[in-house]
């Protein structure tokens, strides 16, 4: 296994466990930040994936805007689920 | 190998969000897990091994050594109808909790599901 | 210049694009754009069908042949329901113009326009993925429009429909994904000549994807549990526009994908075996209905129930009857809806039972409600019958009795609520005084369909001699590939 | 009860799969259309940024559709959350220093969003990343400042006459006899700045559409009142 393979899999690990936790987090806004973290995530494996053009749609879209929405519905609404 | 268990794995937890939670927010949060999942089982598949980005920026590089740049292209439509989906859906949210002051769907249930 | 079938999309987009800039300077001239626009293209389509009913005319966007470029398709069957969509689109509008008079008008015109031009991109498209495009353009514009009165039933339905309709986009999305990984390409008639390419076990998959995906928007069992809450609660003239143009794109795309790819007998009986159960499932399920939209809905299910029955059947007959079942439908149903909207209207209540009486308190009105429902019975001589008669007479020399019988069921339970509530329009009643008119543009709409109803019913042969070309081309795949990449 | 169904059915589609994807070939050069791109994309259209090529000509027809849907999200939002908006936003000021580094901040992001879609057909990015990195410019302000406000009206024209740009160079395509969205400028040199015929016109006019659509959204969820 080359470094590269160890990289991959501890990223895919990450956001498998960040995908976890947003859908079992009961605080809404740590779930929105979950979803963030693995747009983070998604946006390094895009690059690795030599595709730079969606690596860098995903961090402007994925990781700011999106989650930005998010955490402003959530305001609009209930930050705890019940 | 290892991205499409990355991928498939997000596409099933979103699902899975999606199916049993009874929280619209964590709804529609499931589905931009899925979005995310497909997007990368996408990107995937166009890899080539040991190729680079498909730009021609210096001039050494060669079109045979280049990774497929369709499915590039179409993650990136992909993403951004992804980003109106949820806008819609989260406006949608705001609209339900306005009327009903929760964000429950047992208690927001009035159409027959 | 020509007239060319880019311009279904190009004009309409364009006009969206103008819609917010107009809004500044009139609300009439918003309101008066999409009427414009339906009208040019209904002319454009007229124009064009003779031609497309000889050969397909295939336009390439951009400039590159296909599969590299993105290419319209515009044969026979889409010349045939494009034609049709464009008209009751037209229809349509006319019935908004006084019917939609809740703010912000221009946004509703705005997505009622890109509900219709999505449809006809779905449609038109000739490429896998641009069908995506438009079917997001589809969806995202019927969501809004499903929660345009923005009362709590109307959010919720609109909530519920799109969280069945991302899962339709993204089943549809990773058919396109399979597909593109093993051939390497996602141009229709390209795909169609490689699909050999593909693994049994993945072409299963696809093939599972694809029926989910576009099932969800043809409406077959049971994936159609959006569409009763959407129908009634978005405004009557959405109702019209999905029960009569939305669906029909929806069961185009998943009925050419089908018969381009996966044209074995197993998925032929398959398709009539789900035919069946949403015919069958979708009328109970009508019967048992208080509120007239909620029944329109599900009785438009039913049709669509029976046009995959006709279609899955599959030989020429049938297909045509199939096709002429579509037309008919989208002419009625909107009809019906057009008259259910304003009975609802006058009588301010969704309940059926409250339309008691209004046959002589709004005699013009409840007569076109009446028409509509005579004729999606299928009794002479409207429309209606004669399409459902060539379809049961497929249906017979295919030989299969059983279905047969499956079929007239449907059609008595169908005709037994239809009849029910026209009963109820007609009984006697004092009802209290209404001063509220029916304005004329709604009164045009409905009078301009039921006159289209009654002409083709008396004259069926006008729309009869266009079915076999449109038929040939759904069925005949060898010929689509061929026009398909020139 | 209605977790164990969706897990049982999620296990069925999990199995279809994982039966499916093992047996896809990962990491393998494909023919098909990709191949075709790769070696005549500098060619034909000018452009060396492959992937902008892709999106804005071989498959521009998409990118339309694809700005209109964003448009429709923006026009639905607006239709959703109609009559909700209250002008004062509970947003509370941010500190000084907050304020003064959006200040200083904000033109720079706006300019390496501009930047972003004016070389998208030279460099990784276009039309809509730029146009997403200009909204999040703006949102600094949003957050930083409790008066800042972006003006409707010109939100509007930029984002119809963006659009109608797209539509209009889609046009002349048409009338001057060839097809719809084909090139009808030069193709200059590969890897200048002015060059790829009409990629540059359209990505910026994509730029400045999804820019102002974004902000739209955004400003649309933030002055809803609760």
């Amino acid at each position: 296994m080359s470094w590269l393979a160890v990289l991959v899999l501890v990223l895919v690990v990450v956001q498998i466990i960040a995908a976890l936790f947003s859908v079992w987090q009961k605080d809404l806004l740590l779930a929105a930040l979950g979803t963030s973290a693995i747009s983070v995530v998604l946006s390094v494996l895009f690059y690795l994936l030599q595709a730079p053009d969606v690596a860098l749609t995903e961090a402007a879209i994925g990781v700011a805007l999106s989650t930005i929405i998010f955490v402003i519905a959530i305001k609009k609404t209930d930050r705890y689920e019940e | 190998m290892l991205y499409y268990i990355g991928a498939i794995s997000l596409i099933l937890i979103g699902m899975y969000a999606v199916l049993t939670k009874k929280n619209l927010l964590k709804i529609v949060i499931g589905l931009s897990i899925v979005d995310s999942g497909v997007n990368l089982l996408f990107i995937s598949v166009g890899y080539v091994k040991d190729a680079t980005a498909p730009i021609f920026s210096l001039p050494s590089l060669t079109a045979d050594k280049m990774v497929d740049p369709v499915p590039q292209a179409l993650v990136l439509t992909a993403i951004v109808i992804g980003l109106a989906t949820t806008a819609v859906a989260l406006g949608l949210v705001i609209r339900l909790y306005d009327h009903h002051k929760t964000l429950n769907i047992n208690k927001i249930r009035q159409l027959k599901w | 210049m020509e007239f060319s079938p880019v311009l279904y999309i190009a004009i309409p987009l364009f006009a969206a694009f103008l819609i917010p800039l107009l809004g500044k300077v009139s609300k009439t001239l918003v309101k008066l754009t999409p009427g414009i626009v339906f009208l040019y293209l209904s002319y454009g389509s007229i124009l064009l069908f003779p031609k497309a009913m000889e050969k397909p005319i295939v336009q390439v966007v951009a400039g590159f042949k296909p599969p590299f470029g993105i290419s319209l398709y515009y044969g026979a069957t889409a010349a045939f329901l494009i034609t049709m969509v464009t008209i009751v689109g037209f229809v349509i509008w006319l019935y908004s113009y006084k019917f939609i008079i809740r703010e912000p008008i221009e946004k509703y015109y705005m997505l009622f326009m890109m509900l219709i031009t999505g449809s006809t991109g779905i449609l038109l498209t000739g490429d896998m993925f641009n069908m995506f495009v438009f079917l997001e353009i589809t969806s995202i514009a019927a969501y809004s429009l499903t929660a345009f009165l923005r009362d709590k039933d109307g959010a919720e339905a609109a909530f519920k429909y799109l969280l069945i309709g991302s899962f339709s986009s993204t089943f549809y999305l990773l058919s396109v994904m399979i597909i593109y990984s093993y051939t390497g390409t996602l141009n229709f008639a390209d795909i169609a000549g490689k699909i050999d390419l593909i693994p049994p076990m993945a072409k299963g998959f696809v093939l599972v994807l694809v029926l989910v995906g576009m099932g969800i928007e043809a409406e077959m069992f049971p994936l159609n549990g959006w569409a009763p809450d959407a129908y009634s609660q978005a405004p009557s003239p959405v109702g019209a526009v999905f029960g009569g143009i939305v669906v029909k794109a929806g069961l185009y795309a998943m009925i050419r994908i089908v018969f381009l790819f996966f044209k074995t007998p197993e998925v032929m009986q398959f398709l009539i075996f789900m035919g069946i159960l949403t015919l069958l499932i979708a009328e109970m399920a009508a019967m048992r209905q208080h509120q007239i939209k909620r029944m329109l809905a599900f009785s438009s299910i039913g049709q669509m129930g029976l046009v995959i029955i006709a279609l899955g059947i599959g030989t020429m007959g049938s297909t045509s009857a199939a096709l002429f079942q579509m037309f008919n439908h989208a002419l009625i149903k909107s009809l019906l809806f057009f008259a259910a909207g304003y009975l609802v209207f006058h009588s301010g209540s969704k309940q059926i039972e409250d339309l008691e009486g209004l046959g002589y308190d709004k005699p013009v009105t409840s007569f076109f409600f009446a028409v509509g429902a005579l004729a999606i019975i299928g009794l002479p001589p409207f429309s209606g019958f004669w399409s459902k008669l060539l379809i049961l007479v497929s249906v017979a020399k295919a030989g299969d009795i059983a279905i047969l019988l499956l079929i007239l069921t449907g059609s008595v339970i169908e005709a037994i609520y239809y009849l029910r509530a026209v009963v109820k329009l007609y009984t006697r009643k004092e009802v209290p005084d209404n001063v509220r008119r029916t304005p004329i543009s709604g009164l045009v709409a409905m009078g301009v369909l039921a006159a289209i109803i009654l002409y083709v019913g008396l004259y069926p042969g006008v729309i009869e001699k266009w079915l076999a070309p449109a038929a040939n081309n759904l069925l005949n795949a060898a010929d689509y590939i061929k026009a398909g990449l020139f | 009860m209605r977790k164990a169904i969706a897990i049982l059915l999620l296990a069925i589609v999990g199995y279809y799969f994982i039966n499916v994807f093992i047996h896809m070939p990962f990491g393998e050069k494909r023919e098909g259309v990709g191949k075709y791109y790769l070696e005549n994309t500098v060619k034909e259209t000018g452009a060396a940024n492959v992937v902008t090529a892709i999106v804005v000509s071989y498959r521009g027809f998409d990118t339309l559709g694809e700005v209109t849907v964003l448009f429709l999200a923006a026009t639905g939002l607006g239709a959703i959350l109609f009559g909700k908006r209250g002008e004062k936003r509970r947003l509370q000021g941010a500190s000084v220093i907050v304020k003064t580094t959006s200040m200083m901040l904000y033109p720079m992001v706006v300019l390496l969003g501009a930047y972003v879609f004016v070389h998208g057909h030279l460099t990784p990015g276009g039309g809509f990343q730029g146009g997403a990195i200009i909204a999040t410019g703006v949102l600094l302000m949003f957050m930083s400042y409790r008066h800042f406000n972006v003006s409707h009206n010109a939100l509007t024209w930029i984002e119809s006459l963006a659009g109608l740009t797209f539509a209009t160079v889609g046009l002349i395509g048409l009338a001057l006899g060839t097809t719809f969205l084909q090139n009808f400028l030069p193709l200059g040199t590969p890897n200048d700045l002015v060059s790829a015929g009409i990629i540059p016109i359209i990505y910026i006019a994509v730029g400045f559409k999804v820019g102002a659509e974004l902000t739209g959204v955004l400003d649309n969820m933030l002055k809803t009142i609760r």
